[in-house]
């Protein structure tokens, strides 16, 4: 399995990292998933969206759920972008790209990658209201 | 001996700093560092049912033997996405 | 909801698709989903696929789908482009996008939508043998 | 009464045409057309368990009643995707 891990402060171009795609013949599906900053974070306004990671320890996690991702389902590869810093609303915080050779399986490990993120890798946000 | 703690999120808020250092004793365990933390940033007790902790790169718990130069990380419930 | 089908002989053309999406600060998870042509079909080695669609049956499903889609999940929005025609392998056949607030309603809209279209949107694939 | 049917996909190979006409009795159902069909066209016959038939854009079953002027189309499971 292929792996990407980037954790940038810069932005994210999605168009660029299609044009970038290695063309497979073997992978029937391909997931891309984007997180993006709504404009309230729990029913209050926000503005902007603060990202810390605790970079280390977040990027041997995300090899560790990407091991668990090769062991359970046949991917070919993952990609996955996380932005640190400030993120405007309608931005994406989060860019993953997973390629299977079915869908069932592309969609399972999207799906469990997300879902261990969000319990294990050490981010945070810090919301900055429309009025400061 | 010594070990490092470092706080992230608001638990650097909570305490005014982003790292601290705590002289623990041999064998001494997670539980006692944070019986020690929570004297002297008296804030993160309120927290203390939802903090996570590591060692290094690696989640542990309050068992945990602490060695000597451990690198200990205290934050709140991760968010990312 | 809003929808939009595109049935085309023509390619797929993702990084200006990702690039004419409307921004939403209402959006926080954004799917796309595409289905490529892979090097073998039914474990025979093919070149291409050539795909034919009943076009007017096929637009009437795909709009119950999302008829059914808007009735389901808060879906802010779906695109989805069918090629017909002859697909190279390794070009995509299928771009499916799905936009909602949260990632569950996302993804299982979208899974709804493939699944539901290969179960009932009139529309075929011939394979090219490699050898001929 | 006159009934246009269509076929898709290797029916149309099985068939030898892409449309043809049928003249059916009034009330008859699509049972009846498929019964003349397969005399027509033995080569559907096989595919009788796994055909799909479509009267304009909507799928219907072999109870249904045809009228003059329906399009019925006729094809094998579909594969989009």
């Amino acid at each position: 399995m292929k792996r990407e891990l980037t954790i940038t402060s810069g932005p994210l171009d999605e168009a660029a990292l299609a044009l970038g795609r290695e063309r497979s013949t073997k992978a029937g599906a391909v997931i891309v998933f984007l997180g993006v900053v709504r404009d309230e974070e729990n029913s209050v306004p926000i503005s902007i969206l603060e990202y810390e990671a605790f970079e280390g320890m977040a990027r041997h996690q995300f090899t560790k759920i990407f091991d668990q991702v090769e062991t359970r389902w046949p991917i070919e590869s993952i990609r996955l972008i996380h932005r640190i810093g400030a993120v405007g609303t309608g931005e994406a915080s989060l860019w993953v790209e997973v390629m299977a050779p079915h869908r069932g399986e592309a969609f399972a490990a999207c799906q469990f990658t997300i879902d261990e993120m969000k319990r294990v890798v050490p981010i945070w946000k810090k919301p900055v209201p429309v009025a400061s | 001996m010594k070990v490092k703690v470092f706080f992230y999120s608001y638990f650097k808020d909570l305490t005014g700093c982003a790292v601290a250092e705590e002289i623990i004793s041999e064998n001494a365990k997670i539980a006692d560092l944070m019986n020690q933390l929570y004297a002297r940033f008296p804030k993160l007790t309120a927290m203390a049912n939802s903090t996570l902790i590591a060692v290094g790169v690696e989640y542990q718990g309050r068992s945990y033997v602490l060695r000597e130069g451990d690198e200990v990380s205290l934050f709140p419930p991760v968010q990312g996405g």
